[in-house]
């Protein structure tokens, strides 16, 4: 069983997650939906902290509060924790890259509206 | 191979008797047909000085070679035509050179003439015997296809593709005729006969004024002359097929001339009757008329 | 109408260029022969009666009397019976009745018309109009003898000559033809350029070969 | 061994150590870039060379030193060796063909490629879930950097535009991935993919729902269909090397990482990805039908091919073992090809379709697009048609005909676009720009052809192993057509020769192999054949590309009546297809008409692959003799599909539209190849399959008296049709159309005379067409056109062709003496034991309208009158003559001996059909109903003609030769040759009786259905409608829709 915490902590995880799609899907501006991105991105970082929580238990870190011996019972999962800095890293390029097309987008047609970049279709 | 040279005298014999019986009866026809318009018609001789007159006309000119084969061919045609059929049923003097094939040879070498004649007219260059030639074989298409049905009928009846033996089948009084026997087959191939025969209602191909005869429309003096020879004995060479098949065939010169005579007669009589019609018509007629005839008859047997 | 028979330059599909002369190119050049009869006499004599016992006339009206040709083609003359039947190419017929008076127009048809039947071939004149113009004798659109144009084996007076005249006329003709006195093809071609000349003064667009084969 | 994971590490350093270079130094930053690329390469391909030449087993590399779960491991086996060194591989031809670009945007680009390339690598490697997930990301990051740095070049706006809706794409795309992935964690307490596998994850609590996110974030990188409008964006405006590296390395990988998860997800999961794959494959086919943009069509195209190896690897459950060999053969096809295409696109300037006729500039080019579309097209001998016969057979013996269905259905799409656009390279009018032939360029494209028949090789050896077949590629015949590609820089006059002797030297070897049946095919397609190629001697230069289609075309009439195996002769049958439509493209007008033959051949073939699949239920061998051993409810099935697809060579109506266009439009000796010999291999066919087969009952239909129907009224309307064309040769070919019907009847009858007229039409037909055809085509030659109407009086200036086409027409209407008359005797005979009388009918009235078209053609060409430009033409070349008076002297003496060759077949045909043959007594020839006296006839008709012409000419022997004018014109004169001859709308009053019977309806319900299919691919591209947050929806969407099919199946 989970506790609370991370129960709430994974909601909010989807939450943030469905409020990231939903701008990213209705804002028309690239900026907006940039934004909407980095919120859902938190979303599935919490997410992923929270499935990996475990109650009662400390940091994965080892140290001389956690000996090595008694770690595996000790610590909560390591793994998630290591993923969501992955994932941090990767986002962050994500959004930086998005950022540098908007940028670029803006410069060549003086606007930010996702609808006015339909020339290649069909 | 052994040859029996007798044969071709004999075939020349036919060919001799059937050639004046043509020019005659086709001269008596002609009387017939002008009786009926109340006139008294050309002399019963009167194909013999046609033709004297046009071998002895002094001139000539040709539109080249195929201008001389036209009427060969088309006199070919009519020869070979006669001679591949027997003539008189159990003789063998007349059974002429029907060793070569049976039916079937005869009926396709039907068109070598057609052929050669259209080709020959061809080479005149003129547009109003191209006109006719499409005529023709317009109008022949159609009007061959009921007989092609009404002969197949009556070589799944035989069982054979012999001439010889369908006559055969059909002896022994008049009731054995095909006639009476498949009398379907008949109607069809006598419409098919009326197509044939370059009379009305079906002679457009040669409508004088509108396109001067049609295809022979150059032809003149021994070309002319050729093909009047041609007309004297293609149309009795046809006729000998249908009395042949359908008619119990003939067993004497005598009953060879009646036969060949009412079988001719049937289609001058509907000829003075009937008006011309197009070709387009008759293609219609004789696939609404003519075909259905054949069909059933083939269904029948 | 004259130009057709002008020369012109063509390109043949192999793209040289090169000249078609109608009058050479489409029309047979050579004058027209004499054929004298060459055969035994019996024979030519066999041949002059088939000739005059079937006459075939071409079936070409050129004025008002070929009104007067067709009740002989019907039940009260019926000129079948003499042997006289019509054709309706020149090809093939043996008589060319000029049938009434003839327009300038009408001589060139009736002139082709005439050369391009064979040899022997004959000409009636029908009616007056054929022998001194007639009642047309000072019109300036028809010819006054046809004689001057054309062959005439006979004629046919009266305006218009009956049925009746023609028949009697045709025998005549054949009387002609037996007797070996009709051999007007002949003397057109022995006296061709004397006809030609004749044709062309009244034919003035001449737009045809010389002889029409 | 090199550890694999250097494919990484070096690329990683490289790219380090380009960052370290000066911006200036970008020619030695391009050499370490390519350095490090062959590098990568070189690794893969040394671990692909050892798991092929020893059976090693698969390397596991434990990158922490421990195994998992506790930390990441790479695999290398023989499929991960050979995806790598594909993506390595591409990454590097890539590279190079990019030279120009990559060295105008410098160090930067080159590092992003490196990465990309490394990345893509590592999805193949990783057995890791988040693992693979980091390296999708950077393949994503890398994608968009090299989109963005690269936008400078074109700035347009348009790269970038499509840059930024692959990043939103892609950011749905990893939020699904990441949750899947750590709920799959959580689950099965492992990233290890083998590990999820073997705890089954979608049977765990919340397993399945895990499963579903990853995987369809995976489904969704092969951008299926609908969610791919960001993907095709990317093909249009991107580079087209960069396209390269995308379709083909990134498809590649894609793949193997959905193969990866269905390892986890289990068989449950097979149907959806085989359901996601066929709609992708169906729907992006049909959306290339309308592009008229060569990349865009190009990225229809890629997306279809994945979403076919995505069916294969859904349908592992029954391909089994066999898995490996198709999807490989599939994608390697895919990758080599597409590349190889965008590669090619990079040296086109226009970018219509249109402009692509710039190649035909260059053979080698042209040579190579024709490899290319080839091998899309899954023909032999390329793997991809190795792969398509397996999994249709496998998919057959598995009662999987839907799905069977679908893919032929769709694949038929993609030959049409894709032949489609050959044509236009092939025919359309060359652009101004002309072809960019940079040598980096194109040395890319020569790459990708001989990787193409490498992988040809390799596959059909692979097949060798796998299936005991023989290896296309190694058949005599084949590779004799094939060298002369190599041979394409000699004189034609050479090539002909070598062609001749080569196609007789083949007779020679093997003709003591066949029976008097196959004898008759094998002379009329070999001895025949050269003696056809005898009028290809008039032709001046190299003709390029003549020989190798022609040669292509008879090495597949060769091999297939050889064949013995359904393989085999099904090989052979789209080897003649493919050699005879590029014969047909060569003719002037002949785009549409060549499109057309390609589509029905092609649809025909499909017809009898899936008849054979049907017929041999998954046995992987299974030769035709083995088809009269099948048994209802099969066998009328496979009768069907097999009867179908050989009628459409022979043009049976219904599937006759294609025939006269490609008949006319073709050269003037190709013609009679095609249709003299051509279409002679399906009449093979079709004996072929009565013989093994017989009658088959169809839900009460007897399917051998439906052909007979079939054939009557082909022959009728085929004739009909004829008779009112105004070109010559399209008059021949409808002709043809008739002629097939006839032997088509023939056969049908399922008697003995039956099948000796059927086999008297087949080398009477090819005498007479063929013989037709030249002297039609020599007199066009001459002339400059084809209408009839503007021909006329050429008898005196080509009449050598006039008497060949005397002596056919007389053979062909069937008039005695001559040789047709022995066909129509049989034919009656054979009727008379028949049953069938109604159809019989029918043929009746077809035969004397054949005399209408013959008496058309001779007279409208020949007589009538001369016209003024053709006053000067010249007979036919010698050598288009010399064939033509070869073909008379055969028909006269076939017309007076026809025991010469009839005599062994009537004999042979006794041991099918034992009643009802004929007798041979001396001259005469009897059958049970009559006779027939072939000299005799010759020598009476003979006799008769001599004495009445001699007659005639004595008594016209003064006759006056006249010319064309001197005509009786109710004394009037001609004016003009044209309106003199009358030959236009020749049988006026036949249209206006019968026209109603030539309706075009068939070529109405044909050109429908492409209408259809058209407007179908012309409105749903319309969703795609360019907007990014659209695309967006469209994943979303799709990924519900997957959803609820997929977790709705699930218990």
């Amino acid at each position: 069983m989970m506790t609370s915490l991370a129960h709430w902590a994974m909601a909010a995880g989807f939450v943030l997650i469905l409020i990231g799609f939903y701008g990213a899907l209705t804002n028309r501006n690239l900026l907006r939906m940039i934004v909407a991105f980095c919120i859902a991105d938190t979303g599935v970082n919490i997410v992923l902290v929270a499935v990996g929580h475990m109650r009662g238990r400390t940091a994965p870190i080892l140290d001389s509060a956690v000996p090595v011996a008694d770690a595996v019972s000790r610590i909560i999962d390591p793994v998630p924790q290591a993923l969501v800095l992955t994932a941090i890293v990767i986002g962050l390029g994500v959004t930086a890259m998005m950022l540098a097309y908007a940028l670029k987008l803006y410069e060549k047609k003086r606007t930010l509206d996702i609808a006015k970049f339909t020339e290649l279709k069909w | 191979m052994t040859f029996d040279w007798m044969k071709i005298p004999y075939a020349l014999l036919t060919l001799f008797i059937v050639f004046n019986f043509g020019l005659l009866l086709t001269a008596f026809i002609a009387k017939i047909g002008a009786r009926a318009g109340r006139r008294h018609g050309i002399p019963i001789w009167q194909n013999y000085i046609d033709l004297i007159k046009n071998y002895g006309q002094r001139s000539s000119i040709t539109h080249g070679v195929m201008f001389y084969l036209g009427p060969v061919f088309r006199l070919t045609g009519g020869v070979g035509l006669l001679l591949f059929v027997p003539t008189i049923y159990g003789s063998e003097m007349f059974s002429n050179l029907s060793f070569a094939g049976d039916l079937i040879l005869a009926l396709y070498f039907v068109f070598f003439g057609t052929l050669g004649m259209a080709l020959g007219a061809g080479e005149s260059g003129h547009p109003h015997a191209a006109i006719g030639i499409t005529r023709g074989l317009a109008q022949v298409t159609a009007a061959e296809l009921p007989l092609a049905l009404a002969v197949f009928a009556v070589a799944l009846q035989y069982q054979t593709l012999s001439v010889t033996e369908i006559v055969a089948a059909q002896q022994g009084g008049m009731m054995n005729w095909t006639m009476f026997t498949n009398p379907l087959a008949v109607a069809a191939a006598m419409l098919a006969f009326l197509g044939s025969m370059m009379r009305p209602p079906f002679d457009v191909v040669l409508a004088p004024q509108e396109i001067p005869i049609g295809p022979p429309t150059e032809y003149h003096s021994a070309y002319l002359a050729l093909m009047q020879t041609n007309r004297a004995i293609f149309p009795i060479a046809k006729i000998v097929i249908y009395m042949n098949l359908f008619f119990g065939g003939a067993t004497s010169w005598p009953e060879f001339a009646v036969k060949v005579f009412l079988i001719y007669l049937f289609s001058a009589f509907v000829g003075v009757c009937f008006p011309r019609f197009r070709v387009e018509q008759s293609i219609r007629w004789f696939l609404i008329w003519a075909v259905p005839l054949g069909v059933l008859s083939i269904l029948w047997v | 109408m004259k130009e057709e028979l002008l020369k012109r330059v063509v390109k043949g599909p192999d793209g040289v260029e090169f000249e078609v002369e109608p009058l050479r190119d489409y029309y047979c050049e050579a004058p027209p022969a004499v054929h004298p009869p060459v055969y035994a006499k019996i024979v030519e004599d066999l041949f002059n009666w088939a000739r005059s016992q079937s006459i075939w006339i071409l079936g070409f009206g050129t004025g008002c009397g070929a009104i007067e040709m067709r009740p002989l083609m019907t039940p009260r003359f019926d000129a079948y019976r003499y042997g006289i039947q019509w054709r309706p190419t020149p090809r093939q017929a043996n008589l060319l009745v000029i049938s009434g008076y003839l327009s300038v127009k009408t001589l060139k048809r009736a002139i082709r018309a005439y050369e391009q039947m064979q040899n022997p071939k004959y000409v009636v004149g029908l009616g007056s109009c054929t022998i001194n113009g007639g009642m047309y004798w000072d019109s300036y659109n028809t010819i006054k003898r046809l004689d001057d144009y054309l062959p005439v084996d006979l004629y046919i007076t009266g305006c218009m000559p009956r049925p009746e005249a023609l028949l009697a006329g045709f025998e005549d003709l054949k009387k002609l033809i037996r007797a070996g006195k009709a051999e007007g093809a002949n003397q057109y071609a022995e006296n061709f350029d004397w006809y030609k000349t004749n044709q062309k003064r009244v034919i003035h667009d001449w737009d045809m070969p010389d002889y029409n084969w | 061994m090199v550890s694999p994971l250097y494919i990484i590490a070096v690329a990683l350093v490289a790219a380090f150590l380009l960052g370290l270079l000066k911006e200036e130094r970008r020619g030695l930053a391009y050499s370490v870039t390519l350095v490090t690329l062959a590098l990568m390469s070189w690794i893969s391909a040394n671990w692909l060379w050892l798991f092929i030449s020893t059976d090693a087993v698969p390397v596991e590399i434990y990158t922490a030193g421990t195994a998992p779960p506790f930390a990441i491991n790479l695999r290398m086996g023989l499929v991960e060796a050979a995806l790598t060194l594909l993506i390595n591989l591409t990454g590097l031809i890539s590279g190079l063909a990019m030279k120009d670009s990559l060295l105008r945007q410098g160090r930067r680009a080159m590092a992003v490629w490196l990465v990309a390339v490394m990345a893509l690598s590592g999805i193949v490697l990783t057995r890791d879930m988040f693992n693979m997930f980091v390296f999708f990301e950077l393949a994503v990051i890398a994608t968009a950097g090299l989109v963005l740095i690269s936008e400078h070049i074109r700035n347009d706006g348009l790269t970038l535009a499509a840059g930024f809706k692959y990043m939103i794409t892609s950011q749905f795309i990893s939020t699904f991935l990441l949750i899947g992935i750590i709920f799959a964690y959580h689950a099965t307490g492992t990233l290890n993919i083998d590990g999820m596998a073997n705890t089954s994850l979608v049977l765990l609590n919340g397993g399945s729902i895990a499963f579903f996110l990853m995987f369809i974030a995976i489904i969704a990188e092969l951008k299926p269909f609908p969610a791919n409008g960001w993907a095709l964006d990317i093909y249009e405006s991107a580079d087209p090397a960069f396209s390269a590296l995308f379709s083909a390395a990134t498809g590649a990988a894609a793949l193997y990482a959905a193969d990866k998860l269905l390892l986890i997800g289990g068989a449950e999961w097979l149907p959806i990805a085989t359901g996601i794959g066929i709609v992708t494959f169906v729907a992006a086919n049909l959306l290339a039908l309308p592009q008229t943009h060569d990349r865009r069509l190009l990225g229809y195209s890629s997306i279809a091919q994945t979403g076919l190896i995505l069916v294969v690897l859904g349908q592992r459950d029954i391909l089994g073992e066999h898995t490996l060999f198709i999807a490989g053969g599939l994608l390697l096809s895919h990758a080599v090809a597409k590349a190889g295409l965008f590669w090619l696109s990079g040296l086109v300037a226009g970018r219509e379709l249109n402009a692509w006729a710039a190649l035909r500039s260059h053979p080698l080019l042209v040579f190579a697009f024709v490899t290319f579309i080839c091998m899309l097209t899954g023909l032999p001998p390329f793997p991809g048609f190795y792969a398509k016969w397996e999994l249709i057979h496998l998919l057959a013996g598995e009662g999987r005909i839907a799905l069977l269905g679908l893919i032929l259905f769709s694949a038929l799409i993609e030959a049409g676009y894709l032949f489609r656009w050959f044509g236009y390279v092939m025919k359309r009018e060359s652009p101004a720009e002309p072809v960019d032939t940079a040598p980096h360029k194109t040395a890319a494209v020569l790459v990708a052809v001989i990787a193409a028949w490498g992988l040809s090789f390799l596959w059909g050896e692979l097949a060798g192993a796998l299936f005991g077949r023989g290896n296309i590629l190694l058949a005599l015949p084949l590779l004799f057509a094939l060298s002369f590609l190599l041979l394409d820089p000699l004189p034609a006059w050479l090539k002909n020769t070598l062609a001749i002797a080569g196609m007789v030297a083949w007779f020679y070897l093997t003709y003591t192999e066949y029976d008097p049946l196959r004898m008759i095919f094998a002379a009329i397609f070999l001895i025949g054949g050269a003696l056809t190629l005898l009028a290809s001697y008039h032709a001046h230069g190299k003709r390029i590309g003549f020989y190798p289609s022609a040669m292509l075309m008879y090495a597949g009439l060769a091999m297939l009546i050889r064949a013995t195996s359904t393989f085999d002769f099904f090989v052979a049958w789209e080897l003649l297809t493919v050699g005879s439509y590029f014969l047909i493209l060569r003719g002037k007008h002949s785009e549409p008409h060549a499109l057309s033959y390609i589509l029905f051949s092609l649809g025909g073939a499909f017809m009898i692959l899936a008849g054979f699949a049907l017929a041999a239920q998954g046995a992987p061998h299974f030769s035709l003799a083995s088809l009269q051993e099948l048994a209802q409810p099969l066998a009328p099935w496979v009768f069907l599909l097999l009867a179908i697809g050989f009628m459409t060579k022979t043009a049976a109506i219904g599937l006759h539209i294609w025939l006269p266009g490609a008949h006319a439009e073709a050269e003037t000796d190709v013609s009679p190849m095609v249709s003299g010999i051509l279409l002679k291999a399906g009449l093979y066919g079709l004996i072929m399959l009565l013989l093994t087969m017989g009658r088959q009952n169809f839900y009460g239909v007897d399917l051998v008296n439906a052909m007979l129907w079939i054939g009557a009224i082909t022959a009728l309307i085929g004739n009909l049709l004829a008779i009112f064309q105004e070109d010559a040769k399209r008059l021949l070919a409808y002709s043809s159309i008739g002629q097939m019907g006839y032997a088509m009847f023939g056969l049908a009858l399922m008697n003995h005379l039956g099948w000796l007229m059927a086999l008297m039409f087949v080398i009477n037909h090819y005498v007479y067409k063929s013989m037709l055809f030249l002297a039609v085509g020599g007199v066009a030659k001459r002339t400059g056109t084809r209408e009839m109407y503007r021909m006329g009086g050429l008898i005196t200036l080509m009449p050598l062709s006039f008497i060949a086409t005397l002596i056919g027409i007389i053979a062909v209407s069937g008039v005695p003496p001559l040789s047709g008359f022995g066909g129509r005797w049989i034919f009656y005979n054979a009727i008379l034991t028949s049953e069938a009388r109604l159809p019989m009918i029918i043929l009746f009235l077809a035969g004397p309208i054949a005399f209408l078209y013959l008496f058309r053609l001779i007279y409208t060409i020949f007589l009538g009158q001369l016209k003024d430009e053709f006053r000067r033409v010249k007979e036919a070349p010698f050598w288009i003559i010399l064939p033509q008076m070869i073909y008379v002297a055969i028909l006269l003496v076939v017309a007076v001996v026809p025991g010469l060759v009839l005599r062994h077949v009537d004999a042979y045909l006794d041991q099918f059909f034992p009643n009802g043959g004929l007798s041979w007594d001396g001259m005469i020839i009897t059958s049970d109903f009559g006779y027939w006296n072939p000299i005799a006839i010759m020598i009476i008709v003979g006799v008769i003609f001599m004495t009445l012409f001699s007659w005639l000419l004595f008594v016209n022997r003064r006759a006056q030769k006249v010319k064309q004018f001197n005509i009786v014109f109710s004394a009037e004169r001609p004016f003009r040759p044209e309106t003199t001859h009358f030959a236009w709308n020749f049988f006026a009053p036949y249209r206006k009786a019968l026209g109603f019977l030539t309706l075009p309806l068939v070529t109405l319900f044909w050109s429908t259905m492409t209408d259809f299919l058209h407007t179908a691919g012309d409105l749903t591209r319309r969703f795609y409608t360019g907007n990014g947050q659209t695309y967006a929806y469209h994943l979303l969407g799709f990924v519900i829709i997957v959803y609820l099919f997929g977790m709705g199946i699930q218990p």
